[in-house]
């Protein structure tokens, strides 16, 4: 059982889209946060069920995800719980032809874009540091480093842009990752060359411990936007629909030749930073608790209620498929065998080097004499 | 009283706090937290949110700034997170902090110490477990310690602190919870110094940071082959305390250097050629290198196969002896 | 004979300046670009005349420095010239005790601020990095990789603010090195902890041969400053009074406790990028003459002759002083003898290491064989 | 003809662009000016601003964009224009360029070429003569490439250019003007394999970019001492051709390292170490390194008493032979 890339239908599709609603706010080209403007979205009563079934899914993997970590078949897990809106609604917003690239954070965001849960996790599981293949999902390995998988995207979307591909390049990053230079570098250069690609940053109000109060000192990292002569929104991070409209927007402006969008989606992380973080340590659990009482899943599935588009019997459909999931993941995570350490001299290079033969033959020799060969 | 080397750590920042009010520690989560292996534990509380505080995620920007600080006047001690986050501030490391003594002719000395966590065998996932050392001690101009024990973490860390020039300051991550009987404060051996940490005749191991316990353990387990086997523990890489070492070499004639990172041109390359050239005459066999394997570090399930252990250090040294 | 350090009179000076006006356009705090505002300085005549001698020396001192390039007694030099008002203005806003961080392109206003123009061209001369004690003029080295000293100028400020010092520090580069990471995570670290700091980016409108244009999509780097939680300021920079009173500003506000600011101050290169560029290849000689026409050191004079402040009597003067200066920058520079090359052993380290005293004895017996010992 | 190494990159370039569509360059002035060498000149009026462009100041995004330019199939040839200003991009090269083909198992490779112009001997100002390659030989899963001479600049950065994997191409920046009778296209050596330049029995040379024309002729200037010196261009730093080195040391019994960078933790000492491993038995004298000093780069003024000359490489043979 796998779980399907979500995408947005073609524009001009069913009808019963115009009741729903989604709100972002645009920052002015020379700058300054607008009122929140509403906005009508394309999607119809599937798409909003499809939307929904990921938002699920997810939290449900993610939570197995941290169980499995207690349990020790996961070595460490970063949990997107909380920030179920911003990945799903953001990757909802892609083509199939599109690519993503996600940081550590996104797990989900991957999951979501239809990578095999279990090969996902490989990187927590730590059997290898990707689990999939890039090519297959159009999902770049997600990476640890902060930041720097944004110029990663900004330069998958030049390449497209001068092969003249109509394909997107979509990034997640952190507030804190915003900080760094890298981030900086990838907006500047996406604006110069017009680079089809979406800077998603998810402000989940911390970087480790860090509040973005002593992170940075702007209003709204959606205000970088105009230094680098693209448009900003800033959005609510936790409503999936206003997430997957603003991501749309750019992303067909992006397709369209408009260029790049930076786009900030207000959220929180419900979790501690990883497994191994002591959240107690620097924050409190009232301030846990009003986030937790705006948690985006349960929202959704609220709002869906109130449009007639959930009832039981999709959402006990939905939990289904997610225990058979979990129980998937359990039953593959759990006492995998190490894979065969000669696989690190493989992908150095193409052709391994003659230093590498000589150290495998070394590992070999060692192997063997733990009559493991 | 038993320390282990992350008390002692923060013990030594402590210590050196009090005494100097210069002394300004900053990083990612260094504050509130107290750093995610806790090194700086309680600082902030003690000296408040004005001498030690977090930064933004920004490593060029913590190096950088603290040049600026170090050329005010204060001292400033910077954490990396993890070895594999220390990357995006080698331009200011390399460019400003190791040159600007030199450009100045003297005139400005920068005082400051960048820590980091670094090395494997913790099980992380990529980037959390590199071995950055030949990248720093390459770069003229820097100093750069590594400590293999508790207490040497301490002193090593207090003469870092209270250093004249820049130091590099590389913690052994998986012996954080390394345990010693040692009195803090303690003051041990200076900057510029090796260690004889095990006397032998049979052949030299020579080690630093994270391997120096590996060496040890392996110079225990080679008494059971009747050999006895003198351990170096290196403390400063850069500069390098090659009498020290060439002392060891020019009595047992076979020499061994252990390390975590990749072997091509790595650190131990320096160790293997400057010793060659210095006591060439006394050698029975080449210097030979155990090392990480010249490929990125590997994923945490099978990490234990790329980490220099006891059998192959044991192996090294069977194959000097057999020369 | 030494130029003394330019600096402001204490405020509440003398009275004639009320009819001296400075204009620039400020970047509202949640961005947008305001309209040109106007605003009284509060110079007298005096310093008024100061800034000319400065301004006129400046210009002197560059053109001597591009002879003496060709000429050989310098490697290579990187001209002010046309960026005099920027430079001079902002270095004009300093205290005594307010520190310098410029960059190669800076040397006039290293020598604004009172470093001897021959220590200045030390670095393009080739005889040592930097020629000047920091300490001494509380101006750092001129810095060749570019916007790494608006880090080192962020961190001075932090430095400076935990000591309760009331100093600032100011930071010179171009809108070629506003591109870099580092200038980013300069302003963003500056905005947390509302360092004293003041950014000014010389936008000149070219990095070597890459057009502003090319470099970044943003209207105006001051565009950056919101999203960096800090005022943003754009001046024209080939005003002299209005960047003084733009940067004079942002100084006052920084040494007050309020925090960074971005000034971008848009002038032009009017030489070469260095004495080895060849502009030719990608600028036309009418985009320069657009530009000579707006010289700011004439357009200044003209100004004060305006307003009755300069006559021919101190035009002569300065010129004169000028004459001398040139004089003995050629006395200085010409066939200056090479350093001993064994001083090169002598600041890597506090105490040299035993290597570099072997490494030291191998030249000291190369030398001896050449007979030059 | 008679081509210079400048001449011979720009045809290398020039070549590849015209075979392969999928060959892109950019980087700082390489567009409309050509580079401030001149070694991208005419790309951009022959192959459009699309193929060769001009970049912001930035040399991390250069970088990272080309991993992502890589990773969607593109050849992506990236200058940094000066050594110096390679650094702020060590990030993205130690963490994605080297490390993407492991960490996606092999499934995406990057076939991306870093070109910079490095080393010192041109008076330049501070940071525009640093020898990085110890930096880049150490990082595994670079290939690293330095030609000697013009020939080799042009076969080298061809095969490069047609590499499967990452390649920091490093060239001699003052051997730029340096010329040979060659007819372009030549196709030399592949990748990975030094060349024999001078063969002789007295003692080896190794040299690599800058310094293979000083060991030439310090091998001339030895021939009045009576000394017969070969002489190795390594060409390939990573991976080192062991093989062809050991041959030679095996031969003559005595090898001498030449390079610009400072000695200590340098290229150099890989080489010494991993020579004398392979062939201690046949060596009459340490090997031996000459090299820059251990200091930043002086002023030009005095960088002709920091860079290894003929007359110190003399020395050393000398050394060498008196053992
Ligand atoms: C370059 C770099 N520096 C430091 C780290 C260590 N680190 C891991 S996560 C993290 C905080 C990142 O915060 P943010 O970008 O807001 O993302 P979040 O974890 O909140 O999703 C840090 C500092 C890293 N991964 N990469
Ligand atoms: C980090 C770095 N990269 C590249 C260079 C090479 N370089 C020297 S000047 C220059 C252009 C800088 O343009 P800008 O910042 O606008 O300053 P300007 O020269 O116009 O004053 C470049 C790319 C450098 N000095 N530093
Ligand atoms: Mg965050
Ligand atoms: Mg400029």
């Amino acid at each position: 059982m796998s779980v399907t890339t979500g995408r947005a239908a073609p524009s001009g599709a069913a009808g019963e889209s115009s009741r729903i609603n989604a709100t972002w706010q645009e920052v002015a080209a020379d700058g300054g946060l607008a009122a929140p403007a509403h906005h009508d979205l394309a999607l119809d009563h599937t798409q909003l069920r499809s939307l929904y079934r990921l938002m699920a899914l997810s939290r449900r993997v993610d939570r197995q995800a941290i169980n499995l970590t207690r349990q020790g078949a996961l070595g460490v897990f970063a949990s997107s719980q909380g920030q179920e809106a911003a990945q799903v609604g953001a990757v909802f917003a892609l083509d199939d032809e599109d690519w993503l690239f996600p940081s550590y954070r996104d797990s989900v965001a991957t999951f979501a874009r239809g990578v095999d849960i279990v090969e996902v996790l490989a990187l927590f599981q730590g059997s290898w540091h990707c689990g999939f293949d890039p090519y297959r999902y159009r999902v770049a390995p997600q990476t640890t480093p902060v930041a720097t998988q944004a110029l990663h995207a900004t330069g998958l979307a030049m390449a497209a842009r001068m092969r003249g591909d109509p394909i997107v390049a979509l990034t997640l990053f952190g507030e804190g990752a915003a900080s760094e230079g890298d981030a900086h570098e990838a907006m500047n250069m996406a604006g110069v060359y017009q680079a089809p690609v979406v800077f998603l940053v998810q402000n989940n109000q911390y970087a480790i411990s860090v509040p973005v109060s002593r992170q940075t000192r702007t209003e709204s990292i959606a205000l970088r936007a105009p230094g680098c002569g693209m448009p900003g929104v800033r959005v609510d991070g936790n409503d999936v629909l206003s997430v997957y409209g603003a991501v749309r927007a750019a992303v067909d402006r992006a397709r369209a030749g408009g260029g790049p969008t930076l786009v900030e989606a207000v959220t929180y992380r419900l979790e501690a930073h990883t497994t191994a973080d002591d959240e107690t340590r620097y924050r409190n659990a009232d301030e846990v608790a009003t986030w937790r009482a705006n948690d985006p899943v349960q929202r959704f599935a609220q709002t869906l209620r109130d449009l007639g588009v959930l009832d039981d019997a999709l959402t006990a459909e939905v939990e289904a498929e997610g225990e058979e999931l979990a129980a998937r993941m359990r039953d593959s995570l759990f006492g995998a065998p190490a894979g065969d350490p000669r696989e690190m001299f493989e992908h150095v290079y193409a052709t391994p080097t003659p230093a590498l033969n000589e150290q495998r033959a070394l590992l070999d020799g060692e192997l063997s004499a733990e009559g493991d060969a | 009283m038993t320390v282990t080397m992350a008390a002692a750590l923060n013990t030594a920042l402590r210590d050196a706090m009090r005494e100097d009010d210069s002394v300004v520690i900053y990083g990612e989560d260094v504050g509130t937290l107290g750093g995610v292996f806790r090194i700086t534990d309680g600082l902030q509380a003690e000296f408040g949110a004005e001498r030690c505080f977090d930064s933004p995620v920004s490593e060029s920007g913590i190096v950088g700034t603290a040049v600026g600080m170090a050329l005010y006047g204060l001292r400033p001690v910077v954490e990396m997170q993890f070895d594999g986050f220390s990357y995006p501030a080698l331009d200011q490391v390399i460019s400003h902090v190791a040159k600007y003594r030199n450009r100045t002719r003297g005139r400005v000395g920068l005082p400051m110490t960048i820590r980091m966590p670094y090395g494997g065998g913790i099980g992380a996932v990529e980037h959390h477990s590199e071995s950055p050392e030949a990248y720093y001690s390459h770069t003229a101009g820097l100093t750069v310690v590594s400590p293999g024990t508790p207490g040497d973490a301490y002193s090593l860390l207090r003469s870092a602190l209270a250093h004249p020039d820049p130091v590099v300051f590389l913690e052994p991550k998986r012996r954080y919870w390394m345990k010693e009987e040692v009195e803090l404060p303690v003051s041990g051996e200076p900057i510029g110094r090796a260690l004889v940490r095990r006397a032998g005749a049979t052949a030299t191991l020579i080690a630093y940071g994270p391997m120096v316990a590996t060496a040890l353990e392996a110079a225990e387990a080679a008494v059971a082959e009747g050999w006895d086997v003198e351990v170096i523990d290196v403390r400063t890489l850069t500069p390098l305390d090659l009498d020290t070492l060439a002392a060891s070499a020019t009595k047992t004639g076979r020499a061994v250097v252990v390390h975590e990172a990749p072997r091509f041109a790595g650190y131990g390359a320096e160790i293997a050629a400057a010793l060659t050239e210095r006591v060439f005459g006394h050698l029975a066999a080449p210097v030979l290198r155990v090392t990480g394997f010249d490929l990125p570090y590997p994923p945490a399930k099978i990490e234990h196969h790329f980490l220099p252990g006891v059998d192959r250090i044991l192996d090294a040294v069977a194959r000097a002896l057999e020369y």
